[in-house]
């Protein structure tokens, strides 16, 4: 199915939750964040749809004032489609359901996007760091990410601001 | 012999039994274990060359700076013993002192006094007691105590795995190492090391050597059984999982460094010797030539006993380099549902071959 | 031989005394196998057939207890960087590291935005022998190593430090 | 009988161990050998890729994919490049496309030599190892006779490639191939057929390829337990849809599917495949200007793209963010190692302490990767 017709599909089965975004391209949806885990699934187990495959999880933080975005990328085995679902939280309490009972590499995925930008995925039965450790002040992916002075003792050494041309 | 012969000659000088006792064995005890110091130096360099150039490789070749190994890396393993004894000797804090100071000493005197009984050549044997291989085979049991204290001890959980598998793993490997031995007592009758071997002496079928392993088709199998038993005693692969180097990290040496570490690689050396020794023995005709007859000599006898050891330690080493190694479950079922079964067939075997062939 | 260490007057016996210890030292350098990232495949190339590193008596070892030299290949991270210390100080004297390729000497090309990365290896541990290369070449390796013979040869650890 | 049920000793098999394949730490819960529960710890090598990205241009975020799967270089330089020029719809000539495909299959064989060479290091098999690495150095030198570096190439740049082949390439490439060929069958008599070697791989850490798929394993992890996925033949990048190649998959010959053995197998006779890939791409290798499609100033228009391509270790993902500016606004690189190791935690449970070595590394995983 062409993502189009998946958009449809999402529309019939779960009315207003499917934002329309201009910038996205077309393969992308935007969904609204609180119906998330009954939507993702849908994705899963609805024979048509069928995405057994959670490709890749992203984290992006789209500027000072603007929204974290969550992006599922999901794919079908059987029917070799694919779709993007863009999840826009907001900056100081990024919460999202955890969709980590659904696919089971969404486990660490979300982990690892909670380690890079905080967004909590609620539900997650084990949401800790992932790559830094577990002591580790800030969100290192943010755009006003500031690296920490020390770590244990060591010096961590700032990063130079100038124009990198 | 020697000790006897000392004793007598002692006898002679003056009256002292306890002193002249002292010096015979520790006449005895000097060269056996410098023959152990060198025969495990060239043991050492054997490994590292036979690997190497099994691996592709050109092995230790001294190419380092200055005098380094020698010329064809000869050296090296005199310099890996002496750095060895010079390095620092760790003993951990949480470790139980007394047992960790103990156990490597303990597993080279498991090694150590078996020598007593290995028939170098007709005369050069320590003390030719009449129950040799019985003797040999409880002894070298005394290994595993001190391998469990040595695991037990250095207080760390890779030592303790290590421990557990080393003695599940001898303790079990010494039933069809016994069982092997005792078809080939069946045929000679004798404990005693001496007698095995000059029982071995003369034709079978015509043109082969009279040893054991030419007898009958039963103790054929039994060498093969007893030497790779013998194998895993010595925790050699495939049978290496108390130190398996990709698992336990070091096994139950894990906490030891410099001299103590170098006892333990000195004490697996003895032991591949120990039991090269006994299946030359008790198989492979020890000092008898393989053309009965010719080259009889007690010099000679030395070379046959000496070569027959090296190459059946050629083949622990060849064994090292190419198998992969046996899990703890796998290996017991190998002992237990393979090796002991045969080695009791054997046995029957030998028996019933001797009544029917005589 | 920590009782023994630069204890003595520097005579002709003494001397030839510490070049048989430096000999026996320099001769049989076990490293510990300690590879964290693209050197450590680079360290693995040297061990394997064609550089091989037995030619100048270097055998691995896993366990810290039993080797000498401690080769931190690859890029040391905070995380990583506490665990190097310990594992240091679980060596038996007398020990050497070498740094192994730009990261573990200066943070190599992750110095800059590397918030995670320990920029160089000489921050928690004593250093040796620095390699340079991002990987460092198998000769390059072969190279620092007989640098460190050469270091360990000239060490005189019996005779008393001249205060 | 019931089972006795001693209390957990918990064991750390610690960021140094001589079998994690780098820096991986896993704490293990066993009840004398039997593992009942396993937590990998990663993120010793976390180098911050992600934060690099943001900070350097386009061609320069190339030497760290490098050094992302530091023994698939090519393929990861070939993710990146593949997916920039679909963003910024870039046709690179003929000549490159075939020089491309030569190098990443060149690197993939490179690859599984490692890991499965490391495989038998695992199981205890010591010289298969050395043997492997002898003809992987053989490949080594035919990437320094291109790009001059042994390991970290940086070689495929956005719209071309770093430098030309060198004069007689084909030669040197076709004698490569006709050594390599006898030497799979020597390992296969050496490793693969030794039984003490099928007894300790055969029917050990078994996934099955629902769990695979909802793990998100993907590459010879996933072929190895039966289901046929190859990013090369289903959504065909570059000109890898001129070559014929089969998919191997595992078929439990000596065990059930999905066992250590399939991903083993797999792993060996794709690199019959590969070879077979290599041969067509040298025969109709064209002729022309390597340089003439490389940009001088890579601006790429404002968008995000995301791109799988097939790595030896699995689906190597690239997420690329741009605003317009020469300075990604986001790279995310999805990594195939880094799912193939969430799903040890399943597979390992109830096995022995030893299976557990040999399941990991028959997962084929590399830490710089994971990490990032």
């Amino acid at each position: 199915m062409t993502p189009t017709e998946i958009k449809e599909t999402l529309d019939r089965e779960f009315p207003g939750s499917v934002i329309d975004n201009e910038e996205l391209a077309e393969s992308q949806i935007e969904l609204k964040p609180d119906q998330w885990l009954e939507i993702a699934t849908y994705l899963k187990n609805d024979p048509g749809l069928n995405f057994d495959q959670l490709e890749c999880v992203t984290g992006i933080d789209t500027g000072e004032d603007g929204p974290l975005q969550s992006r599922y990328n999901f794919h079908s085995m059987e029917h070799r489609h694919k779709i993007e679902v863009v999840i826009s939280l907001d900056r100081n309490n990024p919460k999202v359901a955890s969709i980590e009972q659904v696919w089971r590499v969404g486990d660490w995925f979300e982990r690892e996007t909670y380690d890079m930008f905080g967004i909590i995925y609620e539900g997650h039965r084990d949401l800790r760091r992932i790559l830094c450790p577990e002591d580790w002040e800030g969100w290192p992916l943010r755009k006003d990410y500031e690296a920490q002075e020390t770590y244990h003792g060591i010096v961590v050494p700032k990063i130079k601001e100038e124009e990198w041309e | 012999m020697t000790v006897d012969n000392l004793m007598n000659w002692f006898a002679e000088l003056g009256d002292f039994p306890e002193l002249a006792f002292i010096l015979a064995v520790l006449i005895c005890a000097v060269p056996v274990f410098l023959f152990i110091a060198i025969y495990a130096l060239v043991a050492i360099y054997g490994e590292l060359k036979i690997s190497s150039f099994m691996q592709d490789k050109v092995g230790p070749m001294g190419q380092g700076v200055g005098l380094h190994a020698g010329k064809w890396g000869l050296l090296q393993p005199v310099a890996d013993a002496l750095k060895l004894i010079l390095k620092e000797d760790i003993i951990p804090a949480s470790a139980d002192k007394k047992l960790f100071i103990l156990a490597p000493f303990i597993v080279f005197i498991g090694a150590f006094i078996a020598f007593a009984a290995l028939p170098f050549n007709q005369n050069l044997i320590i003390a030719d007691m009449n129950i040799g291989i019985f003797y040999i085979l409880a002894v070298s049991s005394l290994g595993v105590i001190g391998l469990i204290m040595a695991g037990w001890s250095s207080n760390n959980k890779w030592s303790l795995y290590g421990a557990m598998r080393s003695a599940a793993q001898i303790v079990s490997y010494e039933i069809p190492a016994a069982l092997s031995i005792i078809a080939v007592i069946m045929l000679t009758g004798t404990l005693s090391m001496q007698g095995i071997i000059q029982h071995q002496s003369g034709f079978v079928w015509g043109i082969l050597p009279n040893w054991i392993i030419f007898q009958n088709p039963f103790t054929f199998a039994a060498f093969f059984i007893f030497f790779v038993s013998g194998v895993a005693e010595c925790n050699r692969t495939p049978f290496d999982i108390p130190e398996a180097e990709s698992e336990l990290v070091a096994g139950a040496f894990t906490e030891y460094s410099g001299m103590r570490y170098a006892f333990f690689f000195l004490s697996e050396y003895a032991n591949m010797f120990i039991v090269s020794g006994i299946a030359v023995t008790a198989f492979l005709g020890g000092w008898q030539s393989p053309i009965p007859g010719i080259l009889n000599s007690p010099g000679w006898g030395l070379w046959w006993f000496m070569s027959k050891a090296m190459f059946l330690i050629f083949v622990m080493i060849w064994f090292r380099w190419t198998f992969p190694r046996l899990r703890v479950d796998q290996l017991m079922n190998v002992c237990w549902k393979g090796f002991t079964p045969i080695a009791m067939v054997n046995i029957f075997g030998v028996g019933i071959w001797h009544l029917m062939l005589g | 031989m920590g009782v023994l260490e630069h204890k003595f007057q520097d005579n002709v016996v003494v001397a030839s005394m510490d070049k048989l210890i430096g000999w026996a030292r320099s001769t049989s350098p076990w490293f510990f196998q300690f590879g964290l990232a693209c050197c450590a495949i680079e360290m693995m190339a040297t061990a394997a057939s064609r550089h091989d590193l037995m030619r100048i008596g270097m055998i691995p070892r896993s366990s810290p207890r039993q080797a000498d030299v401690m080769i931190v290949a690859g890029t040391v991270t905070m995380k990583m960087g506490l665990r190097v210390k310990k594992l240091y100080e679980q060596m038996a004297d007398p020990k050497y590291v070498i740094s192994m390729g730009s990261c573990a000497t200066s943070g190599g090309p992750y110095w800059q935005h590397g918030y995670h990365v320990l920029k160089g290896v000489d921050i928690v541990v004593p250093v040796d022998v620095y390699v340079p290369g991002c990987p460092p070449r198998p000769e390059a390796l072969i190279e620092g190593l007989l640098k460190l013979q050469e270091k360990i040869q000239a060490e005189r650890p019996l005779t008393r430090k001249s205060v | 009988m019931g089972v006795v049920q001693g209390d957990q000793m918990v064991l750390n098999i610690g960021p140094q161990h001589p079998s994690t394949h780098g820096v991986l730490r896993l704490k293990v819960w066993t009840d004398g050998e039997i593992v009942s529960e396993i937590k990998p710890y990663i993120g010793y090598l976390h180098r911050c890729f992600e934060k690099h990205s943001e900070n350097v241009t386009y061609e320069q975020v190339i030497p760290f994919t490098d050094r992302c799967d530091y023994i698939a270089s090519m393929n990861n330089n070939f993710g990146y490049v593949v997916t920039m020029e679909e963003l910024m719809e870039i046709k690179v000539p003929e000549r490159v496309e075939y020089i491309r495909v030569i190098m990443a299959e060149l690197n993939r064989i490179a690859s599984h030599l490692l890991a499965l060479g490391v495989y038998g290091l695992d199981v205890g098999a010591f010289t298969p190892f050395l043997y492997m690495f002898r003809d992987r150095e053989r490949i080594l030198d035919i990437f320094e006779l291109t790009c001059g570096a042994r390991l970290l190439y940086n070689y495929m740049w956005v719209g071309g490639v770093s430098h030309d082949l060198p004069k007689d390439f084909e030669r040197i490439c076709i004698g490569f191939l006709d050594y390599f060929e006898p030497k799979i069958k020597e390992y296969n008599d050496l490793l693969t057929h030794n039984k003490i070697f099928l007894e300790r791989t055969a029917d050990v850490g078994v996934l099955p390829p629902d769990v695979a798929i909802n793990f998100g394993v993907s590459g010879p992890n996933l072929r190895g337990s039966g289901v046929n996925w190859d990013v090369r033949k289903d959504e065909p990048y570059s000109i890898y849809d001129r070559f014929e190649f089969e998919i191997p998959l595992g078929e439990g010959e000596f065990g059930t599917v999905g066992d250590s053995f399939d991903r083993y197998w797999v792993r060996m006779c794709e690199m019959k495949e590969s070879i077979k890939i290599i041969r067509q791409a040298i025969k109709d290798l064209p002729d022309g200007d390597v340089f003439q499609t490389i940009p001088k100033k890579i601006r790429p228009p404002k968008g995000s793209i995301y791109r799988r391509t097939e790595s030896p270790r699995g689906d190597l993902g690239y997420y690329i963010i741009s605003d317009g500016s020469p300075i990604p606004y986001r790279v995310k690189m999805r990594s195939p190692a880094f799912t193939a190791l969430s799903s040890l935690g399943e597979i390992a449970q109830g096995w022995m302490l030893s299976d557990v070595i040999a399941i990991l590394g028959s997962l084929d995983i590399v830490l710089g990767e994971i990490d990032r």
